[in-house]
């Protein structure tokens, strides 16, 4: 099974991408370079981090004209797997792959640090290899992170479960959405109405070795990667 | 030498008078030495170049006889002072480059540009050797928090470094900042950035093949930052508000695009040389790869790709807008690097040649603006050795004796002192910093930011490097070269309690005017005293960078030589922490405790007093601590190490208790056989030459230590309780464990919550 | 065809939480300017482009923001001026 | 005292560079404007404050933006409006 990740001009989570796909999957991956047209038959695409075009206007808003998402958007549009990543997750609301937007942290600054994530709903094509309830330790890192809808996609998303993570924490007498960005109802990642596109702040392609902290992430890649073979 | 040929001045030129060559930091003695070069008059442009190429920026024409001094060599040395970055190897045919770099006076005028784009040179300075950066570190100085200034100035640096390093996604892991009034008006910011690559694909900025095209690549010229380079070889002062327009604005995109590009066009083949224009530009890229080549070149700036309309000869050569590369490519090869910087949408062009004739040649379209002979405009730049004196005030506050300052009545509580240094700006957290840095991007980073050294992994090997940024400009200003004796001991301790084997150095040295004797004596010891340290640590230089003139109308900053040190960890399962691991470990330190309180923390925070003879400095114990240290750990006998400097032994345990904020692990000792010391030594005193470390095997630790002859005792144990004990002294004490984490993790995010808001966040540095 | 410039203003939309305004009104309050009630933080965009006359250089803007320049799920836009071409 | 909404430009200097304008108009050609030839991105910033009148809060106005709301190094500011109190 192959994976596509594509390289916008300012991603920089492709590369890490590749390595979880390829290292600790040991699956294929190709590079997707965003002026093409040519998704070379990737079964699961990862729209990845970074700052595709320097993030300038809005993140992912410039991103989602390049050439190379009207195939994302056909491939998510046949049910084909999606992965948005950070910048990939904003990208993917721009172009209205999931509904929403994320708006610059509600603290104004750019947060990078493990953060605790419970999985909501386990019986999604990117979350089966976990349990429900279950929490993980992912890292993130953006500036813009806030994920924000109106109250009737909010409670779509809750009602259809679609709402995949959700942060934890924030110590003793924290707000029940406490979130390290100012989410509403503390949202880090959700899929599409399809269930095919998800779309998540946190870095599960960081967290796949012991060594550099945690391995949480791999069961996203594993459930997208038994789904497809399935 | 053969004069050059006379060049017209261009019309429109202004005349060259004494006060023209005066506004361009040229001196008398300077300007006699051009004319007798070029056998005439210097042109307008010619004026320029010079005053650029002869800056102390670009030059060190006070500093080069003393970097003579440093210890340059060793065998794994494959690039040493003189090209864009350094360059060790670290084995499997894999290589290490490296360099740190100032960006002080930018960052002064406009924290958030300065600091970004300090961020960016340094980024280049690395990727043009072939390296594909895998790190960022910093070293930043501020005056006291006190100040709305300060913590603007403090705020937009970090927001500057984050947002570029972030952007262009080289992840940030390490760093220091300190916080003291000598600062205020001057702050520092030192930027380092570590890369990795193939031993064969190293790459150096030297022009050479006669009829190879020089192509500028990259961002157009605009007029921004015209005399950067000359404006970071002046005081700072009122006068410098009217410079603003030079700041320069960056833009990490360009940059990650341009990284990307010149790493393929290195691995390409199609080019054999690359260099960031930085300081000075396209004259300074220019004239030192035909210095390094020694081949002469011709440039025509009518062929530079400018953001402006008008842009007379100077301004082009002189532009340090950011984001350009100056490439020599193989002639031929011109489509095949257009092909290569078009696929990242950035744009070439030829704009010379690599020429026999050894003159560096300017021409706007046939016409000749500029003309030098051979390679002497980098060669024969003038070197001074100006007279050096320390200055009496310094001798006394050094030979004061401190131990007689009275103890304030709140000391009789050690917990209340330990609790005022922790939350001391300087020594506390910084997390408020290193939050706002992606410290993980490219997945490598073992331990980022928050302990001793950051480490990160090689990939395809077992192996690490460690790496870490020190310096201490209270203990310089006091005595300059036991300040960077100790600066050069501090950082190899912080890589060698990561576990990782020091290795070579690059050093930023930061001071005032050399031209005032004090400050030259200052330099002078300070490089003596790196060169020492260096030598007896066996942790050769390989570059480094200079930074005088930080003075503002109040005086000049600390001496502060700023030491980034890369170090080798032989096998991922000897990478260690600082925090405490395991309830039940034995809490062993390495090295002994000492009387001395001199220039220490303690009595700047407590008491307001920046006094005293710096703690010694043995290089020969420094190095027998670290050999002792590498060998526990080798053998697999620790779980975590420590270094103990900066607030003395009750700050470092109080650090190794709670660092692991999610996990702290309390802890409890005795210090009964340092009964005969005075308590506010052993507690708070800065003996170098320390390192606390928990084990489970205390003997097998302490025979280590025997073996390399350096004191070491066991001195309690980590027991997992809520507090830290600290028994067998005169006034012992127990603190509870959230108190400390109070004092340190939220010292910083308090003050900067006064006013965060309009200091860091304000819509000037936030970029809608 | 004549070159125009068109203002624009692209503003949150009114509801949704704006850290940015609250951080720019405490720092106001912080320096002395005690009278400011509120502030709000969006984009000005100056878009020069040729067009035949007025009217199609604001329809093009529009477009742009329709497609581009706005948010259409937290933003507003408005056309604040087009200047040029009458003279 | 009167309630008054000052609207406020803030732009980035011309000469500098202003690499998210650049990026704006690369990414509105791509999109087929092909008309646009220039554009810039700053800040549009609506006060609300009190003032005794329209030119006391114009002051007003000018120096927050010295003071915090325009950086003045690298930016440039303008009043865009001044509207309330004569109501
Ligand atoms: N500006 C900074 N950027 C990144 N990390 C920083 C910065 N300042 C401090 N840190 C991190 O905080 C920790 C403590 O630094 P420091 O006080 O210099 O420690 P030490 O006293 O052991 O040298 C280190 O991990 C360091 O890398
Ligand atoms: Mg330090």
């Amino acid at each position: 099974m192959k994976f596509g990740i594509v390289t916008f001009p300012g991603s920089n989570c492709d590369y890490d991408a590749y390595r979880a796909v390829v290292e600790v999957l040991g699956e294929e991956a190709e590079f997707l370079w965003h002026k093409e047209h040519d998704l070379r038959d990737a079964d699961v695409v990862i729209l990845p981090g970074g700052f595709s075009y320097g993030d300038y206007l809005r993140p992912g808003a410039i991103a989602r004209f390049s050439p190379i998402m009207t195939e994302v958007v056909a491939h998510a549009r046949r049910g084909g797997p999606v992965l948005g990543i950070c910048n990939g997750f904003q990208i993917a609301c721009e172009a209205g792959l999931l509904p929403g937007a994320l708006l610059r942290n509600a603290g104004l600054k750019f947060v990078c640090e493990p953060v605790r994530l419970r999985v909501e709903n386990a019986a999604t094509m990117f979350t089966s290899r976990y349990r429900a309830g279950q929490e993980l330790t992912i890292p993130i890192a953006h500036g813009d992170g806030r994920y924000t809808a109106d109250d009737q996609t909010l409670a779509r998303l809750e009602g259809e479960g679609r709402v995949l993570f959700r942060y934890v924490g924030g110590g003793p007498g924290a707000d029940e959405w406490w979130s390290p960005n100012g989410s509403m109802r503390a949202i880090a990642g959700i899929v599409s109405d399809e269930g095919n596109v998800l779309g998540m702040m946190p870095h599960p392609e960081r967290a796949v070795n012991e060594l550099l902290g945690s391995a949480d992430g791999i069961g996203v890649f594993e459930s997208v990667l038994s789904r497809v073979n399935a | 030498m053969t004069a050059s040929r006379p060049v017209q001045p261009r019309p429109g030129d202004p005349a060259i008078t004494p006060a023209l060559i005066a506004e361009h930091g040229i001196t008398d003695e300077e300007y006699r030495r051009l004319v007798e070069m070029l056998g005439r008059a210097p042109t307008f442009t010619e004026l320029g170049v010079v005053s650029a190429l002869w800056s102390e920026h670009c030059s060190y024409k006070h500093s080069r006889p003393l970097l003579r001094t440093l210890p340059t060599n060793a065998a794994y040395v494959l690039q040493g002072p003189g090209e864009n970055a350094g360059v060790i190897a670290i084995g499997d045919g894999l290589a290490v480059a490296f360099k740190i770099e100032s960006h002080n006076h930018p960052s002064a005028v406009e924290p958030y540009q300065g600091a970004a784009t300090g961020v960016g040179g340094i980024l280049r300075d690395v990727f043009t050797m072939g390296a594909r950066p895998i790190a960022m570190l910093n070293s930043l100085r501020f005056g006291s928090l006190d100040s709305a200034r300060v913590r603007y100035l403090f705020g937009g640096v970090v927001k500057g470094i984050g947002d570029y390093g972030n952007c262009v996604g080289v992840p940030t892991v390490a760093g220091e900042v300190v916080f003291d009034p000598a600062y205020e008006g001057n702050p520092l910011v030192n930027a380092m950035c570590v890369g990795l690559l193939r031993e064969s694909e190293l790459m150096r900025a030297v022009a050479q093949g006669v009829g190879n095209p020089i192509i500028a690549v990259g961002a157009r010229t605009g007029r921004d930052g015209i005399h950067g380079a000359s404006f970071a070889s002046e005081d700072l002062s009122e006068a410098n508000e009217a410079k603003r327009p030079r700041v320069q604005v960056g833009d990490p995109f360009t940059e990650k695009l341009l990284l990307e590009a010149s790493l393929e066009l290195i691995h390409s083949g199609h080019i054999v040389a690359i260099q960031d224009m930085g300081a000075a530009g396209l004259t300074s890229s220019s004239a030192e790869m035909a210095a390094r080549g020694d081949v002469g070149v011709t440039i025509d700036v009518e062929k530079v790709p400018v953001r402006e309309p008008n842009m007379t000869p100077y301004e082009i050569l002189l532009s340090e807008s950011q984001e350009r590369m100056l490439v020599v490519a193989i002639k031929g090869h011109e489509d095949a690097v257009r092909a290569i910087l078009e696929k990242w949408d950035l744009t070439a062009s030829v704009i010379g040649e690599v020429i026999a004739e050894p003159v560096y040649r300017v021409t706007e379209g046939d016409r000749v603006v500029a003309e030098f002979p051979g390679t002497r405009l980098v060669t024969d730049c003038p070197t001074y050795t100006p007279p050096a004196a320390e200055h009496p005030d310094i001798v006394a506050l050094r030979a004061r004796d401190v131990s007689a300052i009275a103890e304030r009545p709140e000391e009789r509580d050690p917990a209340w002192t330990l609790l005022q240094l922790l939350s001391s700006p300087t020594l506390a957290n910084k997390a408020w910093v290193y939050r706002q840095y992606d410290s993980s991007v490219r997945t490598n980073t073992v331990v980022g930011p928050g302990g001793d050294a950051a480490v990160l992994r090689v990939r395809g090997t077992d192996r690490a490097i460690a790496v870490k940024t020190d310096g201490n400009g209270r203990y310089t200003y006091l005595d300059p070269r036991a300040g960077a004796r100790i600066a050069v001991a501090e950082a190899a301790r912080n890589v060698a309690c990561a576990g990782g084997r020091p290795m070579a150095v690059t050093n930023n040295l930061n001071f005032g005017n050399p031209r005032k004797p004090d400050v030259y004596f200052q330099l002078r010891e300070a490089v003596a005293g790196m060169a020492e340290a260096c030598a007896a640590l066996g942790t050769p230089v390989t570059g480094g960078n200079v930074s005088l003139y930080n003075e503002t109308p109040r005086g000049a900053i600390y001496p502060t030589p700023v030491i980034g040190m890369v170090g080798v960890v032989d096998r991922l399962a000897h990478v260690t922490r600082s925090a405490f691991a395991h309830a039940g470990d034995a809490i062993v330190l390495l090295g002994e405790p000492t009387a001395s309180i001199g220039a220490s923390e303690y009595l700047q925070r407590v008491h307001g007093t920046v006094a005293g003879a710096p703690p010694a400095c043995d290089l020969a114990a420094e190095r027998a601590l670290i050999d002792a240290l590498l060998d526990a750990i080798g053998a697999g006998d620790v779980r975590s190490a420590h270094d103990c400097a900066d607030g003395g032994l009750a700050v470092a345990l109080a650090e190794c208790a709670i660092m692991d904020r999610d996990h702290p692990l309390g802890a409890r000792v005795d210090l009964s056989p340092w009964r005969g010391l005075p308590l506010r030594g052993l507690l708070f005193g800065e003996a170098q030459g320390r390192v606390l470390l928990s084990t489970p095997h205390a003997e097998r630790v302490l025979a280590a230590a025997g073996r390399h002859g350096v004191p070491a005792r066991a001195i309690g144990t980590v027991t997992g309780g809520p507090s830290l004990e600290v028994a067998g002294t005169a006034r012992p004490f127990t603190v509870p464990l959230d108190r400390l984490a109070d004092a340190y993790f939220e010292s910083i995010p308090r003050i900067m919550a006064r006013t965060a808001s309009a200091a860091s966040d304000s819509p000037a540095t936030t970029a809608v | 065809m004549t070159r125009f410039r068109v203002s624009l203003h692209v503003t949150p939309r009114r509801g949704l939480l704006d850290p940015q305004g609250k951080a720019v009104t405490d720092a106001l309050h912080t320096l002395g300017f005690a009278a400011v009630r509120d502030v709000h933080v969006g984009r000005h965009i100056v878009v020069e482009l040729d067009a035949a006359d007025r009217p199609a250089a604001e329809r093009e803007a529009r477009r742009m923001c329709a497609k581009l320049l706005a948010n259409p799920v937290t933003e507003d836009f408005e056309i604040a001026a087009v200047e040029g071409g009458a003279a």
